[in-house]
């Protein structure tokens, strides 16, 4: 498969597995809902194009569109939102603490901003390892104004580690905008922290991977960190409650004309038809398969849900004094 | 006398408040929308000088309201996750808290911390599902729990008048519960002061939060067999131990439910001062999540951690037939 | 035998430690000087890529570590302040120690987090006093607080090697203390396992960190009257529960002296936990910090906040006496 | 006085204060040592030159001069250091907490960069008053690693706030340089959030004055925040336990090439001899009586020792169960 029919198939399969995932959380066989990634999926293509298996990824409360371009099993992951045993975390984490260490993902995560220290200090690993591995963290807009994300720029450009900061302009943070949240400019902040910093259309997976690259390169030669801002709009809402308690705070017009741009479209036309229905039916067949094998999957025993709480296999005291005979 | 649901019960209070005293401002993210339902409508009523919808900057704008209370203002803060509550606990226990004795009395601090949908809301997994309160009674900020609409709006109330930071957790277990209140005779309820919702004899049993039902359905459960006194602290720190020690004084007996982790946690606060203080005629029992629980995401996984009500039945059972 | 301070103990740990793994490296703010002397000499030995400064961004640092963790490495850090641990306690509580579970058993984050003086160092006032271990047990971090050279050592080396996050807390009333130690016999103790430093048979005495040695001297002085024994748990967090059953087996009675809050502190959950689980004759007490405490700045307010020898003596007299 | 006057008996008020509080801690009179003003007295005193009684300021634990030059009463400030009740604050706060909110001071702090937010706050208070007041945050180069400071600059040209955040730059954080503490500069980080930011000599008090004075109107006018580096250097120890502890991280040329400036002498030359010389004995005789007086004052009874740690005089529990019997 050519780069730009991979960058294609991987959009082509968020795009899709999201649109399945909602339905299951209409449904209700996913609980807790979703963050869909719809209309973001270049960001996530463009950049793990340029990263090797080794790499190492952070991602967000948004984040089954890194960790699928990254390289997990879309089928397992499914299981995971699904809450199965058979999930990429044993049905632990679910949609926002999916990870796959075996690929390099070190996890969704539900505090915004909280991955850039943890891929920072996950690429410092790498230089002092002496491997050329290279650490990305995915983040939105939201996060560019939380403090530990900040600390993180310093610590990367002055000890200039193989880290890429991939900031996801969508235009807002839930509900507030970039204009009420962010004082000076994205990139600005990068920079002062002397982070080469970019912005790139975010909705052409072709734009996204070229930047991504250059920065990739940098960091494995020992160029220090970088900084690419992509811009993209989030086509749904911010989490699946919205579909019930309709929050406006998007015009109808907005909402259109940021849809309009379908990052799909934009790298679809750079592929021939045959090749780009050929895809999208594999990628429909994998889903078929993925939700029949989360469906299928069995749940997890509550006699364990506390395992692996602790990695020494300490186990505490459970809730209910079991052990009080036992001690007394 | 109306319905009220606790959630509205907790809109209402902010806005009676607000609309009350001018020095009354509410900072935090997606309140202008009002995501959660809190903040409904004060952005149009206010205007942005009292309504600041925040940049998600929580260090910041939690000592940021920290230096207008220090200015006079009254703010209260609605954070979006309880564990955003560790982000910023600094800026609560380290800074706020402190600010009246380490000035010697000079200066007071009187914010408002509030999480609306503490604890579990099935499905948001691991960092989504804390219930962190015995952290703030440990470290001494006032700590709120109410359990019932005209609670959530008599605590909300004294809450935002209280002169010192005060923290208050509205259970996701909670929101939805819902009361025939007089609405003319809602007011300011105090802090430290409980609350026996069912008298009994037998035992004694505190419930924490919107495990007050819990407890309710176990007293009806058992009601044949044993009488069981309900009492709920509604504020935890300061507790009302005076409260406690008059129910435990009739029942000799004592069980606490708390969905919070078991060690160090408020649960075994109570045992504890009754152990010292109290005539217990038999072994106390509590029923909390487990030691160093994180809760996971798979629903019968998110159940099994939490305290649940057949446990508390099964705990009431053995405490009142044990024996020393 | 050797005569070895506590804070050498923890300096020799250390250095033995990044000896001995490649894998361990230590950040934190002027360690390269060493200003605390726990570090001393280790960033000439193995230089920046091992031994790291870092600026005041303790937030960063410390996920930072978390992220290297998970990369492979074991980081230790060193904070200068018992509260920073606040500043960065969504970094600790709500990601590090939250990885394991949420990802199913994926990764694992070995990361020490020490502070080598925690607790009161008199003068120092209200923000850099605290004793925050109750928090870290209460959220599920594993907690050590040694009390003695050899324990600093071998707990120390024990947290390091440890495949989860570990918080050490070494307070400043006890970085001074000395003892005689056969260094060739210093090893790793294990965490979870109390030590009895003096066999007694009437009153069982729970001290934590340096109040092991206020225990031992009011047992020394009470020796003629009341036969004390003296338990360290050690770790706070897993805590030697079987260790303590066994000494209140004998004893029945129970008294504990921690310098933390007393609400929702570790001397509670150990109040708990015996009036549950253990057969108490009497009831049993604790000599903490008042609840909510701010160590004032004046050295006669610094010491009326902290629990004293005198008072120890007291609840153990009193404890002695009772009866139900 | 004439304000070349006021700035030059500010610092020698300052220094002299922190000479006789080194004689006071080497004297066992000051317990937990304190972090010595020495050399950059002329931040202080410029700033605050440019303030009215009713602004506020945050400061650190390096306060003293800050607080000084704000207007508290050195003879009640040295009382307070001393551990006295007659201080400022009772003797419950000490050097790291001094504070006299009836001057607008807010507060030493002893965790760094916190007060950034807290001056922020004050200023937003005063504009949604609709008073003219401004609020200052002193901090060293240190904190603009702090991700709550960072936060904190977004909020403040966010919402154009009336603060002037002051970076004393004295080339250290305790024994880190700034080279190896800061990557970019520290202009570039207010700047990037779209703060005027300029550095000045911070050995000239006329120079910060001048550079105090446009923030402060700027502020005063509605203008937003501004953002002053003042470099200077720190003429003794980070803080006095290194009297004893001595430790290694600046070199002994470095140290006398630095305190070659002093804020004093360049400030002191600006007058005539007699004035200076009768600022200098008015400064010792009121610091003989602050001395005095300090040691003088009554210790605070320890049956007050939580007095005010509640506003509303809540009482806790105290830490022996005396209350006990009354439950039980
Ligand atoms: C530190 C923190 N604050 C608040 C939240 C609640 N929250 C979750 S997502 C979100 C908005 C995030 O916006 P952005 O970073 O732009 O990402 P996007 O949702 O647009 O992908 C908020 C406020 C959180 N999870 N973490
Ligand atoms: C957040 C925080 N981290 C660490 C410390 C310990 N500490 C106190 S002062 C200091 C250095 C501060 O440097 P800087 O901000 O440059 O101020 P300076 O001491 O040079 O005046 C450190 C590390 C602290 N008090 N607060
Ligand atoms: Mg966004
Ligand atoms: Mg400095």
């Amino acid at each position: 498969m050519s780069v730009g029919e991979g960058l294609y198939r991987t959009m082509r399969l968020i795009r899709r597995f999201e649109e399945r995932a909602i339905e299951l959380v209409h449904a209700g066989e996913i609980i807790g809902g979703i963050h869909p990634y719809i209309g973001q999926e270049a960001i996530a293509a463009g950049v793990c194009a340029a990263l090797r298996d080794d790499d190492v990824i952070t991602s967000t409360h948004r984040g089954h569109g890194h960790v699928l371009a990254k390289g997990a099993d879309p089928v397992r992951m499914l299981a995971e939102l699904t809450g199965r045993s058979t999930g990429l975390n044993g049905g632990r984490g679910g949609s926002m603490h999916a990870a796959d260490f075996g690929k390099g993902i070190y996890g969704a995560n539900g505090i915004v901003g909280a991955g850039g220290a943890i891929a920072t200090g996950a690429a410092w690993a790498a230089v002092k390892e002496g491997s050329d591995r290279v650490a990305v963290s995915f983040f939105g807009d939201g996060a560019v104004n939380q403090g530990v994300l900040l600390e993180t720029f310093n610590l990367a450009a002055l000890w200039r580690l193989p880290v890429l900061f991939v900031c996801e302009n969508n235009g807002y943070a839930t509900t507030l905008t970039v204009a009420q949240a962010v004082a000076g400019s994205i990139t600005a902040r990068a920079e002062a922290f002397g982070i080469p910093a970019v912005s790139v259309d975010g909705a052409d997976a072709a734009a996204v991977l070229n930047a991504a690259r250059d920065a990739v390169a940098r960091g494995r030669a020992g160029g220090g960190p970088s900084f690419i801002e992509a811009t993209a709009y989030r086509f749904d809402a911010h989490h699946t409650w919205e579909h019930k308690a309709r929050v406006r705070y998007r015009a109808d017009e907005e909402v259109a004309a940021g849809r309009s741009r379908d990052p799909l479209d934009i790298q679809g036309v750079r592929l021939d038809a045959d090749t780009r229905a050929g895809i999208d039916a594999d990628v429909e067949a994998l889903l078929a398969e993925a939700v029949a094998f989360a469906l299928d999957s069995p749940r997890p025993d509550p006699a364990g849900a506390l395992d692996h709480l602790y990695a020494t296999g300490l186990r505490g005291r459970d809730g209910v004094g079991l052990l009080d005979t036992a001690v007394r | 006398m109306a319905r009220l649901s606790y959630l509205k019960a907790l809109q209402r209070a902010l806005a009676d408040e607000m609309a009350r005293d001018s020095s009354v401002c509410v900072l935090g993210e997606d309140i202008g929308v009002g995501v959660n339902n809190v903040t409904t409508g004060l952005l149009a009523k206010h205007g942005p000088l009292r309504v600041v919808d925040t940049p998600l900057s929580e260090q910041a704008f939690t000592s940021f309201a920290t230096g207008a209370a220090l200015a006079g203002q009254r703010p209260v803060i609605e954070f979006q996750i309880p564990s955003l509550l560790f982000l910023v606990f600094e800026q609560i226990a380290n800074q706020a808290h402190k600010f009246s004795l380490m000035t010697g009395g000079q200066a007071k601090v009187p914010v408002t911390y509030f999480v609306p949908g503490s604890g579990s809301r099935s499905g948001w997994a691991g960092q989504h599902s804390d219930h962190p309160y015995g952290l703030f009674a440990h470290v001494g900020v006032k700590t709120v729990v109410p359990a019932t609409p005209e609670d959530a709006y008599g605590l909300f109330l004294t809450a935002i008048r209280d002169d010192d930071p005060v923290v208050l957790f509205a259970p996701a277990g909670s929101l939805g519960v819902r009361g025939d209140v007089d609405l003319a005779a809602l007011g300011p309820v105090p802090l430290g002061v409980g609350r026996v919702h069912r008298e009994g004899t037998d035992v004694t049993v505190v419930a924490v939060g919107h495990l007050v039902q819990a407890a309710l359905a176990v007293a009806e459960q058992l009601a044949d067999q044993i009488s069981v006194e309900v009492f709920d602290p509604r504020t935890l720190y300061p507790f009302d131990w005076d409260g406690l020690a008059a129910s435990v004084a009739k029942t000799g007996r004592l069980v606490v439910i708390d969905d919070s982790n078991r060690m160090c946690g408020i649960a075994g606060e109570i045992l504890a001062t009754a152990a010292e203080q109290m005539r217990l005629t038999v072994p106390p029992k509590r029923v909390t999540r487990p030691d160093g629980a994180v809760l996971p995401f798979a629903r019968e996984l998110d159940l099994a951690v939490q305290p649940q009500q057949d446990q508390l039945l099964t705990a009431v059972q053995e405490v009142y037939k044990s024996s020393r």
